[in-house]
């Protein structure tokens, strides 16, 4: 099964079981354009898996109102980039209604907002926003890294009684893996994705794989790297976080999002003040994602550069000033 | 719409003497709120007072209670509603406790949003109102959600939602409109023309005929009418509402009315001609329905006793207001969010 | 506007010609980079394949060239253009250099954008067009505000601004025509109407009788036409031009075409029905411009030879595309800001 | 001169010495609400200080329109709560542009985007989210603290080529002090605002005050505190930051945002990064801003507080764990 179906399953299944649970956006009658709504229109029907005009403010603030009257709505932005379109919706209606109100309503709403570098489609198409909304309080913020993942972390997100900002990737729709259901996974739980003792990498989303790959590399260069997928990235899971960095006295974490103010950042600052542990960022350059190959590829981080980064870090070799 | 047998006029009589309570019930609330707002807030040359008992931007609906009492007359308590940063009227006309709104424009646990909304955010989700809102056209796509989530759900309830003549040229407008028409949704648009937008008339800022000629545009019914006329107000939105639970699909009211006051309770609206003022004044929606009572045949007295009530209700609402305690520090961190709750850091 | 005297008819022919002329170098221009982008992107069910040429989404406008051509034979050099994700057609016809273009197709150094936008940011601002936009509706209100700057500057230039049919239920479209009628600014609001918004019939998501009738219900005047038919729109957009140039305030033009392609090339469009797509093919405006032409007498060697100059021209573009280099990794860097540049950690 | 007067002068100034500014938004020819445009209009005419209607999205996108065609626009936003109505337009189109169309146009415009709590005003008037727009390529962020710093950066910012998010505080406007023309604050420069050498303290905007107001404390209590205010936040002052964090050993940073993913993240990732020193943030809950008082304070930093984690901070006395 694939990322974009895993994702379909898991709506679906939250369909049978809850009436109250919609889907709306554009273009999801038609299966959405990556898939991940194929088949759900015939099953459920067009008042259910609604196609909206192309009005994204709206899509959102409408599903602000349809989580206070009793739905679950889900809802289809297509990509992060376009909910730029909708951040009013996101930030002072959905995020702020159940406090702002003293909790008179909830807002039971999942965003669907994918994040990453969609090859090919430059800088207006191209973004990963995950510090944005972890900086917003009221918003958890999810980033699945495996079609399994998107199965178990799309149906705790509907489960969940508060508004989820949820980022899947742009270019993991494809991915193939296997997804057991029923799942486990919880909001908040970042999981080990490979147990290491020298350092200990955080990540999520694709960048996952990437990383995966790199700690593969560095283990046959004699190098053990405890490679953590966050999953959920607010609330973030800082007691396995700082468990493994106290253990490996090693944080790295890397992230394709631009690194200046990425969550990275977060994660870091946290490790340095609670442990006071040498802490490293991989992230994004701070540039547009470029259409040209050279210049996409000047945003993106590859295995072999990681594993680089890795290594001086373990060396004590970084960039870290001769004046320290 | 004047009756002309006696028992007609006597039953009419009765019916606006109930319009006219409402909305003696919120100019009392407005009158006592800007009271308590002296100092509230810096901005236009004022200075922010600390011991201000109303904190923040307060923004009085003095003198257009005729939308919020004629319209909010003919819905249930089980409809919706949702309203401006100007909303004290709309939500008291919707059922809300006066106490519990005073409260909360004081800062109270009591309040209906246990302190945390203040004005511009009040709301009480209990009679179907559900929120004032900080940001200029933001309850429009809200209310459509709401329209639409009832038509999903099967439920009989419609929605009203308010917004300004400022509001129709923001982007909400057309999409919640448009949105609203495709889906055939249950919504009342009322579009509270009180001609001013903060500082600036709001009128050079508007293409076109405005709001009612935009609405059609885009396929709704229109209809304008004469926002200081309770009576007005509350037959244009009767017909309106009965077309909505008809299966009649979204309709829209301009009701024409003027802001009394300034934009915020701190300000003096130095930017516009008192004349104009006056001359509105003249055509205070209180006024011409106690006028208009007096014609029906309704007995000065009655009239002057639903005044005192309402000057009673809120000097006890405001009196309790007073009593009330504050929040404990420790409900700042409360109805965050569920999963990461108390994950404030 | 048919004309009757062989004089006038052979005066009409060669106009004709020349609008044609342009309709073919998009059509050639669409074709080559239709062919050049097998694979180019993830999306439809369609895998993405690392060797396409041209990547990422690419929007084709085959089909509806003759917007492009008739609204810009109106332009001048220095007017303004603001396009959407679907700009090839309106670029070329603004006066780009096809080369240029294909170049940023291709993602080389030497494309219009230096190969930092490609398709979806085509842009050529030397002959005053801003750029196509990733967003819908974006290009809006970035037409006014360069219409507004006209204003301000005292320049003579005016604006055309192209968007979808999908695009007039976002807000910017309310916003935008608002703002360009309350200060009588020089922007011609074209729509582009080919009845798909991606995969999704656009008459469904429009509540009303659609654009031109918004926008009247904002008070600007607007005409409707059939879009396919180069003379018509040519005619329609000379008539709005020249209101425009002498002083008449923003202008709209509904254009009504059909989107022959899928949305972007990898999409087979297996949702609508394959037999609208041929009567659309009917009257395909190349067909239609070519039958005209001859009826005109206009030689069809002449007709032909305009085809095979504007093959000649894009297959000379696409041999330069290939042969050009990409950008180096360095200029990833470059042309972010200037305060914080190189900044980029 | 008053921290709003300072901002008014800075723009006449500039649009008498040059044509091509102009200044466009809501309320600006009454003055704009804060008295931030008093007396503009007047002077330089509505079509150079122009009123606008209710669309923020189109204030901003006309704005970018403006800037590619020759004009050099100060863009009004009131707050930047209501630019979240706006932010395709800053961060698709204002911020991309020069990059995405490969140099052919330059976007000099200065959206003024007012952060920090508004006593009394709540959770829609209150956010503070310089970290936002320091995460986005092709912005530059200033967040002036000082009716001096008013003046100088505001005319520093209208002199910059590319778009500037420029971010005065909402509780500022009152403020009084001494402004010097000309000025020579130059864009990305920090300044020490009181020398120490016991521990580096980095802050801006609004909490400068409250920074000064607790190091005065400190140092009657025999702790030497260095403030500094950053003053622009992208590009940060790294130099001046770093050559003193080296020197003090100790960087704590401050600010009202939200301490979750906040600008405070970068500054102690990169100290911790670069110098491996201790580093430590204080930061503002991630709760919205509630209206009543102490709902409100909860979300505040107080000098007093400040105080108290300075003082846990330089005896190592902090919340870092036992574990470390
Ligand atoms: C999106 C947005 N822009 C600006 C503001 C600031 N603001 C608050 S009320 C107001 C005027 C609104 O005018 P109108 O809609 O006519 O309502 P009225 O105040 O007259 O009731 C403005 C500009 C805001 N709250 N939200
Ligand atoms: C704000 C926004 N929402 C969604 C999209 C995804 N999208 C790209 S093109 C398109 C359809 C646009 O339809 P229309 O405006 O009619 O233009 P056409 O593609 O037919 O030329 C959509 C939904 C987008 N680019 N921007
Ligand atoms: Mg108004
Ligand atoms: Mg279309």
């Amino acid at each position: 099964m694939n990322y974009a179906q895993a994702a379909c399953q898991a709506l679906a299944e939250a369909m049978r079981a809850d009436a109250r649970v919609v889907a709306l956006g554009e273009d999801v009658g038609t299966g959405g354009v990556f898939g991940q709504y194929r088949g759900l229109q015939q099953e459920f029907g067009a008042a259910r898996v609604i196609d909206t005009p192309i009005s994204e403010a709206t899509i959102m603030g409408a599903a602000v109102g349809m989580a206070l009257t009793g739905l679950r709505p889900v809802v289809e932005m297509r990509v992060v980039d376009f909910a730029l379109c909708a951040i009013d919706e996101i930030v002072n209606q959905a995020a702020k209604n159940r406090y702002m109100f003293g909790g008179q309503g909830r807002v039971p709403l999942v965003a669907r907002l994918p994040i990453g570098i969609w090859s090919g489609s430059a800088a207006q198409h191209s973004q990963s926003l995950e510090a944005w909304f972890a900086h917003i309080p009221g918003l958890v913020v999810v980033a699945p890294a495996t079609p399994q993942d998107n199965y178990s972390l799309l149906t705790a997100a509907i489960a969940c009684g508060d508004p989820v900002v949820y980022m899947e990737h742009k270019e993991l729709w494809g991915m193939q893996g296997e997804v057991a259901a029923p799942s486990s996974a919880a909001l908040g739980q970042a999981r080990v994705a490979r147990a290491g003792s020298d350092m200990t990498l955080v990540t999520w989303s694709r960048m996952l794989h990437t990383a995966l790959a790199a700690a593969e590399q560095a283990a046959q260069q004699g190098l053990s790297v405890e490679v953590i997928d966050l999953r959920t990235i607010w609330p973030w899971d800082r007691e396995l976080v700082l468990e493994s960095a106290a253990r490996t006295r090693r944080l790295l974490v890397a992230h394709e999002s631009v690194q200046a103010a990425g969550f990275g950042a977060e994660i870091a600052a946290t490790a340095a003040e609670e442990l006071g542990i040498p802490v490293k960022r991989v992230g994004g350059a701070r540039i547009p994602v470029g259409y040209a190959r050279a210049l996409e590829d000047a945003a993106r981080i590859s295995a072999p550069q990681l594993l680089q980064e890795i290594k001086l870090f373990a060396n004590g070799a970084d960039r870290r000033r001769s004046m320290a | 719409m004047q009756a002309s047998t006696p028992a007609a006029n006597a039953s009419h009589g009765e019916h606006l003497l109930s319009l006219y309570r409402t909305m003696a019930r919120i100019r009392a609330f407005e009158n006592a709120a800007e009271e308590a707002s002296r100092g509230s807030v810096a901005a236009f040359g004022a200075t922010s007072d600390a011991a201000a008992l109303v904190r923040g931007p307060l923004h009085l609906s003095t003198g257009q209670e005729a939308v919020a009492a004629g319209v909010c007359a003919n819905l249930a308590r089980s409809d919706y509603l949702t309203s401006t940063h100007r909303g004290h009227g709309h939500t008291l006309a919707k059922g809300a406790d006066t106490t519990a709104m005073m409260c909360e424009l004081f800062g109270r646990a009591a309040g209906s949003n246990k302190g945390k909304g203040g004005s511009m955010h009040i709301a009480d989700f209990g009679v179907g109102m559900l929120g004032a809102n900080g940001v200029v056209a933001a309850g429009i796509p809200i209310a459509v959600g709401a329209a639409h989530s009832a038509k999903i759900r099967g439920s009989r309830a419609i929605v009203a939602c308010f917004f300004g003549d400022g509001a129709i040229n923001r982007g909400p407008f057309l999409e919640g409109l448009n949105w609203a028409k495709i889906f055939e949704l249950p919504v009342l648009f009322v579009c509270e023309d009180n001609r001013y937008s903060a500082t600036t008339a709001t009128d050079a800022m508007t293409a076109g005929e405005g709001a009612a000629a935009r609405a059609r545009g885009i396929g709704l019914p229109a209809e304008t009418v004469d926002g200081n006329d309770v009576l007005a107000v509350d037959a244009a939105a009767r017909e309106l509402v009965a077309r909505i639970r008809a299966g009649g699909g979204p309709q829209f009211l301009h009701a024409l009315t003027y802001r009394v006051k300034g934009h915020v309770s701190v300000d003096a609206a130095a930017y516009r001609d008192q004349g104009e003022v006056e001359q509105a004044l003249e055509s205070d929606p209180l006024k011409l329905a106690g006028q208009r009572l007096a014609a029906l045949g309704i007995a000065a007295g009655r009239i002057a006793a639903a005044d005192a009530e309402a000057r009673a209700e809120i000097e006890a609402a405001v009196a309790a207001a007073h009593a009330a305690r504050p929040p404990e520090p420790a409900e700042a961190y409360a109805d965050i969010q569920d999963t990461g709750a108390g994950q404030w850091r």
